[in-house]
């Protein structure tokens, strides 16, 4: 974690008011990390940034973005995110060859280390929440495990990164309306012959509330990313915190920012 | 760092007049990872309890105009873990360790002050009398001078170390409330805590925090702070401790015009992970062109024309 | 305007909810330039004191984040002026006329309002009972529910027009305020007025403003207006008149979750001179958004969850 | 009077801290203003402009710039002003091609339409009092009226138009180190064989007062172009007032916005 100067790379609108913008390190906030190593920056999959979206008060808060993706060769970063108001408005009209202060980055990310090589992995997206699932699936196909993705949408014009994934394996899509896949959620998606080993999910709480119910009491395991309101986005303000199962942790809560924001999914309480 | 950042508070020397606003830099742990602490002032940590608290529910932040609103409910792990784990560990740096201290009774406050002044590390208790966010107990320690002189007593009667209490700006007359607890014994004064705001969320017609209310904070609430510092300056004899949407030197040097020895930074933290040693950096040249030798200097001059 | 908008103030009925806050927008006619005033749902004029006041000296007004602060002072023809020469003008534009009463003593304010509730256009008046900017003879009208009950009493009984009344909100309880002046017989609430603020000047070290302090608005405000309305709004059962940082018809739409029945707009208006308009145009829209029918049924909504 | 959209042409720094931006009126605020007639623009020398430079609320209100030149065939409007803290910083970050919110033109303006061409006039600038002065000279020659033109800096460095008045007519430098023209004020630049009808001036609050001093008691008439924080800017809020002799306004007070901010010389109380 580090507070970084990027350079905009790119920032486009890739369908309606979701946008994905691409940065390029530019350096470490030195003057006054100075002395100190330049970190590394490698950020993992399910990691997020910290972004400063306006140099005066307003709007005052950062705005937390997940990694969609990551280029160590050219440490080029990219995000995909969506205009929701204020923040993100500001963040979109950024220019290319303007400068973003972010700090990250942040959390944990998806655990995946222990994935078997041979495991069979469903990734769940739903709306904004299907970004960060990208960066991991491209990870784990890297690591040759098989990646079958499930992308829920509003609608067709609302449809978004759906021959990233295809790039990667098996896709199937939802939508409310009908527009584009099969008419339902996600969750429609599944059938009684899949068999997987581990899930990865992000979108909506409603969605995840739903996969975590269907899930509890199988042998699946399964990593759910969380949003919540932040403040510092470091562990330092208690701002984020989620409900935990004090069986697994005797304080009773997390904090989405620094534990999350992926958390182990018979963890949380949705 | 050099002298002219050298401020006092009482007895109390800072080697410069920048700390952490309580429950703004938790226990300090997460902003090592940024600067190493020995720059600061002191450190003040998070407010504490007796007992645990796991504090509200969720939201509890919401943003507004230049501002913020937060209702963590002072979530902290209760002063004997504080003592044990936290305090050890924050003794590396050698700087002053202030320890906000609250509670929703005289007996709980007493009982943590008692235990935390205990702790040789620790050199100041700030006792925190305005919890908005917290239930307490129907007392209200921040906004009726009575009780808040009598709180201020009973804890400076167990304190080995000096107390200064931390003002609510939720009252009609600061200046009251202040003299109140200097009466009481108070050795100087933390000003202002959050103002009490609120959000509503359009889409679920609802406030925007699980706890409806919250304090607000951050550079919205500037002007306000610096005039009760302002009033309160010419009514106590006791040092005061600026807080409330600093965010950079020229604003210290506006607290310290108004009467301010020492001043905190809360969320401007959020913003901007290095903005304590920005600030310190900064000073300097603040102090340069305004031609002033110390720090010190300033505090209290905006009464002086 | 559809009748979407349409909202009522007791037996008074507006068009739509957006109205002036006083001392923003003068006697009207600064933005009869822009726009035709007909537009709104009524006006509120500055400050009205019996006697022609000059005001403070310069400067009056500094900027704060989000928001400004000024020490206007009440400067005002009287009210003599202000019925020869404003109401007449100013009902040309067939909306309803609210007058902004001020003053330092019961006596005044009482002669104030009997003088101007006796013109016929005039459909209410405000009670500032606020006045951060003037010395107000010692008497504490805006602090102490005791003395604001009974001016409030005062000027009811002389009163040919509804009387709502202005609070302040630099109290600790706002609550007290606003039932002291309900059961003076307040028709209704308008809240809140400016919190007192200051900012001082590095380079003379002075406080910005010539008065010192002053009064505190803009949206830096609006998350305590929220919260104050929403607090009141249990408590009471007056309409009350939302006002506090209003820049946009969301933050409308938020006033009236909190308990607002109308609003006013001031410091906004300095900032873009067709914000009322504009307003009034983006709320069709933003109560398409929410799925209400009539503003009026999102008035108090926000408790009701 | 109006609110206009200005695209930006050309916005750079002329000196040290000093910008030069020129504004092409694109449109009046016509959404709001439907129906009502598309007002001229004609800006008389002595008005400003009321410029929003951010479109969050911080910095919240608008910045009062004084028109340094107008150019009616391409409706061209520019200014000259000094980064002085956030709200001029945030001007000078205009880039070309964007636009810019501005109210105007605003104020009263110098009154010139009764000087005889016949007449020799005085026009003296101290700093960023100077640019309003450009606009008005160019004026008064194009009626063939002789202009002098009397300029006051810091030092060489801070200097700037000065070739600009040269071709206007006589033109006498001062500055307070002497590293160009005199050392000392403006006012060490009039000698006793000065003969002016009239003059007209705008700079630092000391420099206007020790005018006003100095010709209080002669036959000389002239106009004082003043400065005061505002708020509303249009003459709504009482903000900027100056005190002004009870024998002339039976209130004693005047607004800089919009009574001014040029007033006669007599009239007001510095
Ligand atoms: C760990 C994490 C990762 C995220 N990754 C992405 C991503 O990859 N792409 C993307 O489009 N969005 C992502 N989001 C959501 C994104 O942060 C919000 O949409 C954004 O902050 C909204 O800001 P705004 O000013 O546009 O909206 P506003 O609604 O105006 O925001 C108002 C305030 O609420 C906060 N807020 C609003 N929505 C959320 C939310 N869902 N979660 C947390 N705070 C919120 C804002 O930060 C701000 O403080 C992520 C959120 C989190 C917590
Ligand atoms: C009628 C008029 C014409 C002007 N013409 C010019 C011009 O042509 N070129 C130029 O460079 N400057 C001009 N100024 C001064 C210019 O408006 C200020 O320098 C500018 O507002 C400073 O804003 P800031 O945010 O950069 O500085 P800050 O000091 O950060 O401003 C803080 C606040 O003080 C106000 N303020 C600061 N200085 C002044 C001032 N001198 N007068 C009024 N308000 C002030 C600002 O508007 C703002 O609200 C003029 C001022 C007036 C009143
Ligand atoms: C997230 C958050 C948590 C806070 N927790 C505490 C606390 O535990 N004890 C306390 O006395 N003040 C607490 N405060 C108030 C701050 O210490 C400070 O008084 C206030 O935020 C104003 O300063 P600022 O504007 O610089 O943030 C908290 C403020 C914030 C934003
Ligand atoms: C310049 C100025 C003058 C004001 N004058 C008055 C006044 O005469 N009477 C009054 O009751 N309130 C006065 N107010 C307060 C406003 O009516 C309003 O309550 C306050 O500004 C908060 O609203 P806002 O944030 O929308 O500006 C004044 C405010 C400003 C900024
Ligand atoms: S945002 Fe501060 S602890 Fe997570
Ligand atoms: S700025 Fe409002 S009257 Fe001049």
């Amino acid at each position: 974690m580090e507070q970084y100067l990027m350079r905009v790379k790119e920032n486009k609108e890739i369908t309606d008011k979701i946008y994905k913008i691409t940065l390029k390190l530019k350096e470490i906030n030195r003057s006054l990390a100075q002395g100190r190593q330049n970190k590394l920056f490698s950020p993992r999959p399910g990691q997020f940034l910290y972004i400063r979206v306006s140099d005066v008060t307003e709007p005052l808060l950062r705005r937390p973005i997940s990694i969609y993706d990551y280029d160590p060769d050219t440490t080029q970063i990219t995000l995909v995110y969506r205009v929701q108001g204020e923040g993100t408005k500001r963040l979109s009209q950024f220019k290319v060859d303007d400068d973003l202060d972010v700090i990250g980055p942040l959390g944990n990310g998806f655990p995946y280390d222990q994935i078997a090589t041979n495991a069979h992995i469903v990734l769940i997206g739903g709306g904004i929440g299907i970004p960060p699932l990208y960066y991991l699936a491209k990870e784990l196909v890297e690591r040759g495990i098989k990646v079958t993705t499930l992308l829920g949408f509003q609608s067709k014009k609302d449809s978004f990164l759906i021959n990233e994934f295809l790039s990667l394996g098996e896709v199937r899509v939802s939508s409310m309306d009908g527009s584009i896949g099969i008419r339902g959620t996600v969750l429609d998606l599944i059938t009684d012959r899949d068999k997987w080993d581990t899930f990865y999910t992000c979108g909506p709480m409603t969605m995840m509330k739903a996969i975590q119910e269907k899930w509890l009491n199988t042998a699946i395991d399964g990593y759910i990313s969380l949003e919540e309101r932040m403040g510092c986005g470091i562990g330092a303000c208690y701002g984020c915190v989620v409900k935990v199962d004090k069986k697994i942790d005797k304080r009773g809560y997390k904090k989405v920012c620094f534990d999350g924001p992926v958390f182990y999914f018979r963890e949380v309480i949705l | 760092m050099s002298s002219r950042l050298q401020v006092k508070l009482g007895d109390l020397t800072l080697k410069n007049p920048i700390m952490p606003a309580s429950g703004c830099f938790g226990f300090g742990r997460e902003y090592v990872n940024f600067y190493n602490l020995s720059k600061l002032g002191a450190i003040v940590v998070k407010g504490t309890t007796l007992e645990e608290r796991i504090g509200n529910p969720t939201p509890r932040i919401a943003e507004t105009p230049s501002g913020m609103i937060n209702s963590i409910g002072l979530q902290n792990p209760g002063v004997d873990v504080v003592i044990k784990e936290e305090i050890p560990w924050l003794s590396q740096f050698n700087i002053p360790i202030i320890v906000n201290v609250a509670g929703t009774m005289t007996e709980d406050y007493v009982e943590v002050a008692r235990r935390i002044s205990n702790v040789s590390e620790v050199s100041m208790i700030e006792l925190n009398i305005s919890c908005p966010n917290v239930k307490c107990g129907g007392i209200t320690f921040g906004t009726d001078p009575k009780t808040a002189h009598e709180l201020t007593k009973a804890v400076k009667e167990v304190s080995k170390v000096p107390v200064f209490v931390k003002l609510s700006p939720n009252v009609t007359d600061i200046v009251t409330m202040a003299e109140a607890v200097v009466e009481g014994g108070a050795d100087g004064l933390s000003m202002i805590n959050t103002l009490i705001g609120m959000r509503f969320d359009l889409k679920t017609r609802k406030p925007v925090l699980a706890n409806k209310l919250g304090g607000l904070s951050g550079p919205a609430i500037k002007p306000i702070a610096l005039r009760m510092i302002y009033e309160v300056y010419k009514h106590v004899s006791v040092p005061i401790i600026g807080i409330g949407g600093i965010t950079s030197a020229e604003d210290v040097a506006e607290f310290f015009l108004a009467g301010a020895s020492a001043v905190q930074v809360g969320t401007a933290n959020f913003v901007d992970p290095y903005i304590m040693p920005k600030i310190i950096q900064d000073l300097e040249r603040v102090l340069d062109e305004m031609g002033v030798n110390n720090i010190s200097e300033l505090t209290g001059e905006g009464w002086n024309y």
